[in-house]
């Protein structure tokens, strides 16, 4: 079955790829199930949040409005969904704080996502990582590597992600391995010059590299006319190829990684896909976006490209599934996810043992001080096998 | 009167960019979007975007763009969102603005105040969390400022705008809401805090507790504990870690023959190890007891909330550990 | 038989490299140039440039790359032309390499080694004579090499080589060009050292005398010295600071009574503050004086030779103060 | 006077200013004049760290090779004094380890150069910076901003004058002043993500900030190839103009940066000049510059190219000056240098109290450790007044 993406693609220094692409019924189903599921995650995570479950910055002026806005992907499951449709599990991965649908579409269960923002045993890091520090090492996740914590500043780090993923690329070249990496960062991060180190060395080795800029248009208060002066962000890598891709649009994301995964993997080096995801909401409360539209713009705009939504019109127009079946699906998927708050609530907090836990793994003469001289703990006796 | 710690921090910007034009603040999210803690309320719109300026999220940028400005004799604040993001401008911190003043033979300077939440906020995660206290402290061409209350932030605040070289200004994320009782004195726009001089919070003759930041309200509370048990506590606050009151501290020895520090970062070769090395070197004789240091936990900092409160010292601690040092 | 620090360190990694696929070397000028020291010379002839990368300079992405790696399964060893330059790329040795393992909850592993001559060269000013070993000391999740001879520099490489988290390998680099004895044993392709154990490099009962890296020579001189004048110094190489080995310190101190420490970084929270506070801690009982720190002056490093040397710990001052601590 | 220079700007995202320089008998003669004293400082130096009079590395294996590539700036006379052909003493520079020469240009004295090499108290810094580290405040030479030592590896630190220069240039800006700031670093230095961190701030905030990348072709024995996957420096700020320059030729060195400054003080923002100095020595022993071309053709290229011949050649061809007028001014400058040397040597170490001088300006409470406990230093009894 074949697709017509409605955006075309914009490339720079490269042919882009055709707008038509090539899905299927199963493809557009399981889409749409997935980022149903992801949105309604995030939503129970709002809905936890507020109810004080999770951790986060109450004292903060803003807190609530940044954790909303930091959880609340409206426009994020296309490139997740969109990403997964095109990689494998070989490919390796690492992403920004909002990590929670990119482990659910590394095969991550919505329990470990609910369970770790609780910081419960149960959570994807078994509550020592917290909400942006999901991993998941079978799948190639490599992290939110950066912070957590649903609050103003501190809930990821958005500079050391590039270079990390170059390494992941490098790995999949020394072992020669017929995968790539995928790097992603916001625009506000773009401006880090790390992430030039990283493609300058990715491109001179020729390293299966996707840089994915998930452009929302702000960084915090910061709109990009501020933070970039050239905020084409797919153009930044300058003498590496790029492509602006509506991140809005699974399938659209699909066929940009797709490519993307041919480029890098058939030895041309990296590649820099920007997803444009039209910030539709608020990115906080001192955001201004709805100072310059109207309400009825934004809500009419978001049912025309809300990521969901589109999938959903997708199966209608195509007529790939009933009302019924639809909504079956929604069902399920909400069942899905409250049976996943539930066990996260149940679910106990990490053992106190599990405090000195995993800070070595050769344990040998390292005793570990407590808050004061009298304690300590000598790691071998605690956890190792001499 | 009473103020907020943040009130402090930004009322004494206020007044010394309005007393001298050169001083002006730049740094992540400080202008239109008031400060990521509300540190900079309304400076943008009392100043203007000139001298109020946001910057892109880029702290090796902008931190080496302070130094330039401040090379050429303007007064740069720089606002960290966290210093654990200082750690990416660390060279600059360091190499330029540190040392550039002895390199030049005191030609060029760099009167710039490095400012920003310092250490362990509250389920922040393991990079989120880190006091740098010990590592600045280690620096020769830098001065380290790390206030607890309104009136630390304010006359501190002060003194480091104007100190014509580096300072570092470790605040605390979870004592900017904090209200304290402020002297009329502090209140004036000319008053200054000296840097280098610790204070005693409360005198006392059984054992010495010596914290900075927010450790030093949970000293003030463990004193009053003790006081209950018949132990009675010097707090002393270090206001400064470089220079660092070591005349206070041991001072402060001779009377009370013991002595706690309290800080919440590691403890290897943290600042609980230099003042036990310091009051050896100072007091030796006087100790009736090994210097104890109460720390954070030496492990990353954990997400789940029942680890991440066993890794941080609390005041039953203190209590516990002056208890023993006291032989009681 | 004798061999350089250099060779010793080379031979090692040529070692491990043969031994394990994994093992790759990256940095500035390790390949066609043989290293800015010459410490991978040779590594690239024999292991062709997949395996010894030259890297643009541009800390922050090799070291954040080399994370990446390390994440996958590859062992990196990385080297830093000095460490002066890792302070570029210190949030990722800080951040990435240390953290990760934990928040992770053990399913991510970071096992790089970063190695590079750091502290004090000759002549080279401020801005590349830092001694960073205090502050890597400070973060858990790292191990902290300090090699002083070539019998350490094998084995410790070898052992930081297998070890599977992050390990800083910090070296000497005018020690690199010294010829030491070593023994067969570390001879041996199969011979590593433990990290985390200290050496006693000579026995002595009146004083100890603890140091790493480069110190511990002057340590070995200076007790030569106290020797002649009666005084039967015992001269402790620590080899790692983390983990540090308190029981080995503490045992001397049991024995002598004594303690004096020897480095050449800064005072403040450094090296010696630790091992003074660490003492004090497990053996304060034993004391017969103040644990003694001796340092690098408390200034940036000065260029002139007369200020420089003046700016360095020396045998003298390790005899009069050893001498001092013995009342004598 | 009007001269062509050969060698025509190449440009990027802006128009190129005319080949056509306007210039003057006593400009060309100074130019002539200031760069055979710099030749000939640098030749003395490197004698005099063959003698040992200046610290350095001679233990390494390659010091000395490199010690003569970092000193001796066959290259780099005509960047120095056409720099100061088009620039003030009002506009700053902030430079890498070859600091001599911007030194001389801004109008410090041989003396300052040759003593601070050997460490005296005449020295630019007192002694205290050493070769690498001069500055000239009231000329607004902000210092050869890195490292010291005629050796292999730390002689400077690349990456941390261009943020630097974007501050100096930010000053300009808030002062109200009509002046630039000239951030000058090497090929290898290009790739350093603060480079590029710096620039976009400029370019956002139109700072008058003139990027000088002197690209030798190596940075040590790293050729431009292996470094940077688009060696066109001129071309690296991306979306901010830049022009490729013969950086072998002072008139077109003149040319460029007085249409760089014009450009920056109009309220453009940045601008990117490459110098190219088409390295014709070694770079070190293991530069394998000396393996692909004859002894020959490089001493013919020299000849051709070498920038204080090229004004030599000039003099000549305009007969500005007689050969005998030549030989004066070589006599001269040589019997400069020569002073400046015995000077230099005669010039004492600085006084022991100067170690602990000038690290803090209000000393108040500042009490130097020594290298053991009982050396200490109250600061303001021994330099201050309280
Ligand atoms: C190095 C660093 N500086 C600052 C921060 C604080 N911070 C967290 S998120 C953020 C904004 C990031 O914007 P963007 O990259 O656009 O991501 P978005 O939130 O829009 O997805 C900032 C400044 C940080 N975590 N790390
Ligand atoms: C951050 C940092 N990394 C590495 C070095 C060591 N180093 C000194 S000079 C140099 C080469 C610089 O090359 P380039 O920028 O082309 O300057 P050139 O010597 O060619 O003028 C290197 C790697 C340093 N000083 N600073
Ligand atoms: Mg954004
Ligand atoms: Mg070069």
């Amino acid at each position: 079955m074949m697709i017509d993406v409605p955006i075309p693609f914009v490339a720079h220094r490269i042919d882009p790829p055709s707008q038509t692409v090539e899905t299927s019924k199963a493809e557009i189903v399981d889409m749409f199930t997935q980022s149903y599921l992801m949105r309604r995650l995030e939503i129970a995570a709002d809905v936890l949040y507020k109810g004080k479950f999770i951790r986060g910055f109450c004292h903060l002026y803003d807190g609530q409005a940044r954790s909303i806005s930091h959880w609340s992907p409206y426009d994020r499951e296309a490139v997740c969904v969109g990403m997964e449709a095109a990689l494998n599990k070989d490919d390796a991965i690492v992403t920004s704080y909002r990590d929670h649908c990119t482990h659910l579409g590394r095969g991550g269960t919505p329990l470990e996502v609910m369970a770790e923002l609780m910081g419960r045993i149960d959570g994807a890091s078994k509550g020592m990582g917290g909400s942006m520090h999901m991993y998941k090492r079978d799948a190639h996740f490599f992290g939110g590597n950066g912070i957590v914590g649903a609050q103003a500043s501190s809930d990821w780090s958005p500079y050391d992600r590039t270079p990390i993923g170059a390494g992941l690329a490098f790995a999949m070249q020394y072992e020669k391995k017929p995968n790539v990496a995928v790097a992603m960062y916001g625009d506000g991060a773009a401006n880090q010059g790390q992430l030039f180190e990283a493609l300058n060395i990715a491109a001179l080795w020729d390293l299966p590299l996707i840089y994915v800029c998930e452009n929302n248009h702000y960084g915090m208060g910061t709109a990009i006319a501020k933070s970039a002066k050239s905020p084409e962000y797919f153009k930044r890598g300058d003498y590496v190829p790029g492509l602006k891709v509506d991140g809005m649009d699974a399938l659209a994301v699909k066929q940009a990684i797709k490519f993307a995964k041919e480029h890098c993997v058939s030895g041309k080096g990296p590649i820099v896909l920007e997803m444009d995801t039209y910030r539709y909401h608020g990115h906080s409360m001192s955001d201004p976006g709805s100072t310059y539209r109207t309400r009825d713009e934004i809500t009419g705009i978001r049912q025309e490209r809300d990521p969901v939504e589109r999938l959903r019109k997708l199966i209608v127009e195509h007529e790939l599934l009933d009302t019924a079946e639809i909504k079956a699906i929604e069902k399920a998927q909400r069942k899905i996810v409250d049976e996943a708050v539930a066990a996260g609530k149940a679910s106990p907090e990490p053992p106190v043992e599990n405090l000195m836990k995993n800070m070595n793994q050769i344990m040998d003469n390292v005793v570990v001080r407590g808050v004061d001289s009298e304690a300590r703990t000598h790691l071998t006796e605690a956890y190792g096998v001499k | 009167t009473m103020m907020t710690v943040r009130d402090a921090l930004n009322s004494a910007m206020a007044e010394e960019m309005e007393r001298d034009q050169k001083v002006f603040i730049m740094g992540e999210e400080v202008g239109d979007y008031q400060g990521a803690y509300k540190i900079t309320k309304g400076l943008i719109q009392r100043f203007g975007p000139e001298r109020v300026r946001d910057t892109p999220i880029t702290e090796a940028g902008f931190a080496g763009l302070a130094c330039g400005a401040g090379f050429m004799g303007l007064k740069p604040v720089v606002e960290f969102m966290t210093f654990n993001f200082a750690m990416q401008a660390i060279d600059h911190i360091v190499n330029t603005a540190a040392k550039t003043l002895y390199m030049s033979a005191g030609t060029i300077s760099c009167p710039i105040v490095f400012r920003g939440p310092n250490g362990a906020a509250a389920g922040v995660g393991a990079q989120h969390s880190q006091c740098f206290a010990a590592w600045y402290m280690s620096i020769p061409g830098l001065k380290v400022v790390v206030p607890y209350d309104a009136e630390d932030a304010r006359g501190l605040m002060k003194a480091a705008i104007r100190d014509p070289d580096p300072v570092i200004f470790l605040e605390n994320e979870l004592l900017y809401g904090e209200s304290f009782p402020i002297s009329k004195e502090a209140l004036s726009p000319e008053h200054v805090a000296p840097l280098g001089k610790a204070l005693v919070m409360r005198p006392g003759s059984d054992v010495t507790l010596v914290s900075f930041s927010k450790m030093v309200g949970e000293c003030k509370k463990a004193a009053e504990e003790l006081a209950k048990e018949g132990i009675d506590a010097e707090v002393i606050n270090l206001r400064c870690l470089r220079p660092l009151d070591r005349d206070a501290i041991a001072a402060s020895v001779r009377k009370t023959n013991r002595i706690v520090v309290v800080e919440e970062g590691w403890p290897q070769a943290g600042v609980g190890a230099e003042i036990a090395a310091m009051v050896m070197e100072d007091a030796f004789d006087h100790l009736d007891a090994p210097v104890e240091r109460i720390t954070g936990v030496d492990i990353p900092m954990p997400y789940a909330k029942n680890l991440e409160d066993l890794a941080l010292p609390k005041v039953a601690d203190i209590v516990r550990v002056a208890k023993r040092v006291c032989y009681k």
